[in-house]
């Protein structure tokens, strides 16, 4: 069983994609029954069945990333966040099979996008293709979640549809491309290439750094810094939401860490979970104790924020570290976290749940972690060398070099994308809210549905 | 007729109705509110942010009342709701012109 | 690794299923240890994982249910309806034990029903037979659960019990048997026999339209229709706990239709995950566009009802069908339930969380699209020949034909056997609560336990 | 595929696990990579899918115990339950990542306790035994989050931390190093030493019987006995939280249990998966109507306890027992728990969400039960005899004697180590929160945050 | 001016707005209350608990209307509340001395 | 001694309180409610069908005060909470006849 057969995009790219193609049995007009793709290689069922069932558990996280914004944010405007949350999803399956899809893992053009393969049709009609579409849908959904929660309370919900038709109909496909698609980071000539094993790059620095553009552009919520400018909190509305919902997240990271083997043969999706683990739990003890030191106080809104940021910095290196390395991965997430919520106060950003620390700076950690860590055990997608080895393993600075080059490269993507797309939609069709329905909450006037209507509450 | 309307401590809430019980009160209707007084505010917190909430919890109790019952009754509560630190509430009393029971349609002291 | 082996009630009925029972290693007394089956078919393991683990996937759709029921009712209905759900899984899972899974997977009588293996005693005692066993009895359970959301906030507690042994032991079980028992519709003379892959019809339809006989028994609730007839809204208490559900759901339901392959080494199983997903998302995008181009409001409530009505619509076709015919059975799907929900209501029927169009009318529709849609990839639960075609990739209209007198045949069935169901419960104990429990709740009259002691609620 | 293999803590000792070393292709060093540990037995990826999402959904118990006990208990100490949840997994698994995990799998001392494999590190970073860790660690947490539930509402947060320490860190890895360690209890000389096939008696007696301690020495909250000691109902405020927890935990369970097995390969997996749902069944059911036929009202509270009891009631017989046994455990399951909500009262013992009954007394109920129901079809974790027996199949009292001795060493062990670790907590930093705090909330003065700041609620 | 207050119901809330509405009110407030009088509380249970609830939920509706309206705005409620069953509620009428429209700043009657 | 009542838009409520902080208050208590005054109410929608909600949620304010305090309160309050549209709200006062400080059992104006 070896590693990347029938997920070429992710991997290999368009040389060895075709290879791929004949390897998996799939003839040209593609293997719908999957007969002759069992026949071909016998050991596929039990793969089959481990990236689906991680698969599941990633599209799971829509529900967690729906309570944690819902919960963190005020009444008034839970309707609407979780319309969103639903809707990126619906909008972003329909707009990926149509379109994205093809540009992550169709042939490549100069390095830089796909261009075939669109709606699954023709030889796509394939039991391989359609199980790397289910994988590959469900995460560029989870990028485009994470957008919602940096510009919550305020945007338009008609420029929300249109930006996620534009996440996973282009900005992310394209970035993706680059990484996991055969596009010109995975074949940079440092290291093995830009590396981001399950996408604290692809997937959450981009969902995080286009949410911090969208933030900038619609500038902060009514009364979240005072005349004076200092940051006033806007607590959430409803607590136990929002710690469900980071459970919800943290169980179907198991999905999205280990089930990005592709293959239940790389027996390495054991250290994958143990890693996943322990970094989540580094960075929200640290993000507790950080706090405590502050305020005195127990925070449970950023130890649960600290889980998160332990679990999208780990999720590039979880394949390629070990324990202690994930326990410490762990703790800088969780103090790049703490800092990156009081940076983006000072600088008068206004990002509602912490979208754009846990996602956007700390996926950026995740990839330079990468470049540090990893310890030469495991390889691209392979459990045959060429292994990755970073710099505290001897590996020197040629795997960094990689990773910082995709950290740039990513940054000025995505940010930029993410500037000019809400510009655009704010000139377009206006992306904020007038001020009374933004005071009277988003609830009623953009859905017509209060989240409780038979509940007494203080509107804020 | 008279209304005492009592604004006392969440936690005192069950002591004064039983102290309302005890004494005899005719009926009692009761208020969630919010509250700012002498009593200084608190300091809460939301992922790592403090702020400062002036508006405490506080519980109204009202009872109309006969004239004559208004002393027994604003004793019985104030005596019940005190702990002898700030934010123990406040009592005030008003004068009711008329009043109607609506199952029986009586009106008057005798629809108290 | 060949399909139906050990799953031979819902594949082949009772002829085929000595066979299972002989080549599965497992003697007449059963196998309960496992070794037996193992030995005779060494790549079962990943099957039996597959298996449960989407199992265990259906069983969580219980809460998907209960979240979604009770954050579309009232308040003072919470208790009750959790109570509700949480008992018919409870009770239907012993009764099913005892009774109903004999009767779909026992000995066939005269094509109408199961005669043998009560209580999995004696030779039921089999790892093989377990399996199976789960298996139904959590797609049972799901067919129970349905209804609780059609005779919401106004049947008696008791009633409800009864009702709820009523289809776990006899309603549902014998129409199981009819379509994957080996019963009468399995064998029909067009195309392949009536087909249901994952249970539109024998779960959903099933489900919806002895909901609908009990809404009808029952009657609207005070307040759903004014003085003139017209309908008014009943809001649901909690929109987030209602969404949180629809999530729950659809991650439940990749265990409910790709699991129904009943064996991993169907690689099928990658494209039926993308086809679930994908008629969700076009059913709930099309509700939403409907309802918006009705009143101008995005309404989050219609477009959660949308992607259970697609989830519906798909269950039955999913195996059989390509990516863009997910699409037009979702936005189909999406119509009948807009219209449905309407349609309900002139007629004067009050089903308070759509469970009616959404399970019962698209349940039909999804055995419907089988008949179209059907490409002729995948046979029934086999990657071998003979393959399933609809009309429209040139199959004739021989499987349509199956597919409709199944489809009235369940009409019949279910809605006539809910009928006499509700009647009989209303001569006997009596089914709906007095107007005083109704107008103050059923949570203090029947449980004693308001969902929300501490929180002021308007009471509506 | 030999069971117990490459999970040699938990099943054969020290002895046996250098075999496991070997045996399963880890050298020395260690496998990291995992290609000789897949070469050495190319059947394991299915072992390592079917652990590894079971240990998942063993994570995910997490968000049940958190609904459960937050929704079980009052708003003013939502946030306050839910950081104890969090924390304690956090905190867990660093703690049992350095210590815990060595002491139970480590090298036995005098059957007392493991001494050597502290942070993963040297040859202990292998596919293997990480694998192993993640389960363990999984298990230690949920032992760790029972005792929760039983001192709610006035431990300060602090004493908690340090108890989580204590318990992953020391009182739940010496037990479990007796039992599954290959410590003394495992080589008791009846039967086949004292079993407990998925922890009824390690996981759930052990963290009931320590929340026994802390729930005594804590002492009762204010106002759950009046003036004359009689007890009052301190009613839980958010229902619908408590169900979804209860589902979640269900759900969960059937990774706990089935995936215990450690291989699937076992394909008595499907035996436990319905034995698991029937105890659960059949205990909410007895729970129900026990206290129907007290209060004439259907209470929902405790038929969700009851679903629990019967889970933890049959964790240790799972899989040795058939369906009627575990229809009959979950009966007596039922009646166990009721009684013991009463009893617990009776003696001015405060438990607010029913933590004693469910795991403590349930879990010895699950160790005995193994010694009487154990029908002679399933070995020590293995398809091979010899096979488990209990009394009233004809194995006599051997096992059942075991089942006693184990039971009482729990019984001795738990309690008494509780007893001091909360003694000794007490006297150092003291555990509980002053009276001002406990009346106005653990939420405000703990945290800062009250867990639904919009919404106007009771202090009760 | 008078105020009018009125405890009622909860059930019975859409009939006294429309039967006020019929009426012709100036405006209304509506407050969520939890009363005791003569009416017996509940018993609720939790987790096979029993325990009694003697505060059961009310809701009170308050309007001030000129001196002249009382009596017919009095009777509107009362008859649009009534079931006959104890538990009805009742009715109280205040003095209000002043009065102000905020948009406007008009004041006394006119502002009502 | 007088009580004023002021029913007022909820995102006001900060406005409100910051400006009877300014004018210095005694002592406030805020109510949650729902009003019904010439404001039109809003329309809500759900699963597809729409219904008219006639109760727009209000806050309102309560201050005891002295008599010569009551014509600064009500202007502060007044204009703090005036946006000049429709819905902004009224106020009312009453006579208080008697207050009584539960802490220290002061009575009267030396108890507000
Ligand atoms: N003058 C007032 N008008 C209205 N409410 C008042 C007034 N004074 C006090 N209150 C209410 O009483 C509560 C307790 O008042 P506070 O001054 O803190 O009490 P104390 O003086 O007894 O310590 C306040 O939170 C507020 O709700
Ligand atoms: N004297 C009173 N003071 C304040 N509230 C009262 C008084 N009497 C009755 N109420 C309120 O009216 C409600 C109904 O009163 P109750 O005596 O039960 O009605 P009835 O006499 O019409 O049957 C009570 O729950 C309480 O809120
Ligand atoms: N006569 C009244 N009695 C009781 N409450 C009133 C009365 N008039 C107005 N209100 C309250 O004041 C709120 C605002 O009244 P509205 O007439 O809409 O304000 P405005 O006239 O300033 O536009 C109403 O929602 C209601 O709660």
């Amino acid at each position: 069983m070896e590693s990347g057969r029938f997920y070429s995009g992710k991997r290999v790219g368009p040389i060895l994609s075709a290879v791929f193609l004949l390897g998996s049995g799939m003839a040209l007009a593609g293997d719908p029954t999957g007969a002759e793709t069992l026949k071909s290689d016998p050991g596929l069922p039990v793969d089959y069945v481990w990236v689906l069932v991680c698969g599941f558990l990633v599209m799971f996280m829509q529900a967690g990333f729906a309570c944690v914004e819902a919960g963190f944010c005020r009444a008034k405007n839970a309707t609407n966040l979780l319309t969103k949350n639903l809707m990126d999803f619906v909008v972003g399956a329909l707009v990926f099979w149509a379109v994205g899809y093809a540009l992550i893992t169709g042939t490549d053009w100069k390095g830089l996008i796909g261009t075939s393969g669109f709606f699954l049709s023709g030889e796509g009609y394939d039991v391989g293709n359609y199980l790397s579409f289910f994988w590959q849908m469900v995460f560029a959904a989870t990028a485009a979640t994470i957008v919602s929660g940096a510009v919550a309370e305020r945007i338009k919900f008609q420029a929300y549809l249109l930006y996620s038709i534009a996440i996973t109909g282009f900005i992310y496909p394209v970035y993706a491309h680059w990484v996991w698609g055969g596009g010109w980071l995975s074949k940079l000539g440092f290291g093995l290439g830009h590396l981001d094993f399950a996408g604290s790059g692809v997937v959450h620095a981009v969902g995080g750094l286009v949410g911090l553009a969208g933030a900038i552009v619609l500038g902060p919520r009514f009364g979240k810094f005072d005349k004076n400018g200092k940051p006033r909190a806007i607590p959430g509305h409803n607590i136990p939401l929002a710690a469900l919902g980071v459970f919800i997240l943290w169980f179907g990271w198991y999905g999205f860490n280990p089930g990005s083997t592709f293959s239940a043969h790389h027996l390495r999706i054991s250290v994958i979970a143990v890693n996943t683990t322990l970094a989540a739990a580094a960075a929200s003890l640290t993000a507790l104790i950080l706090v405590l030191a502050k305020t005195r106080k127990f925070d449970l809104g950023m130890a649960l924020n600290g889980v998160l940021a332990g679990l999208v910095a780990i999720t590039a290196p979880c394949a390629w570290v070990e324990a202690w390395a994930a326990v410490v991965i762990g703790i800088v997430a969780g103090i790049i976290l703490v800092a990156g919520v009081y940076f983006l106060e000072a600088i008068k950003v206004d990002d509602p749940v912490g979208a754009v620390p846990v996602h956007g700076f700390n996926g950026l950690w995740g990839l330079i972690a990468v470049g540090l860590f990893a310890d030469g055990t495991y390889g691209n997608y392979a459990i045959e060398p060429p292994f990755v080895k970073g710099l505290f393993y001897g590996g020197g600075v040629d795997q960094l070099i990689a990773q910082v080059i995709g950290a740039v490269a990513l940054f000025v993507w995505a940010f930029g994308a993410g500037l000019v797309l809400f510009k655009v939609l704010d000139l377009v069709v206006g992306i904020r809210v007038s001020p009374k329905e933004e005071i009277q909450g988003l609830d009623l006037f953009e859905h017509g549905t209060p989240a409780y209507p038979e509940f007494y509450t203080v509107r804020r | 007729m008279k209304e005492i309307r009592a604004i006392i401590r969440p936690e005192k809430m069950e002591e004064v109705l039983a102290a309302l019980e005890k004494v005899g009160h005719p009926g009692v209707t009761v208020y969630q509110v919010e509250g700012h007084g002498r009593q200084a505010g608190l300091v809460e917190q939301f992922r790592g942010r403090e702020f400062r909430v002036d508006l405490l919890p506080k519980m109204e109790v009202r009872v109309v009342c006969k004239d004559e019952d208004v002393e027994k009754i604003m004793q019985a509560i104030a005596s019940a709701a005190r702990t002898g630190e700030i934010g123990d509430g406040k009592i005030f009393v008003y004068e009711v012109i008329e009043a109607l029971r609506i199952r029986s349609g009586e009106r008057g002291e005798a629809a108290i």
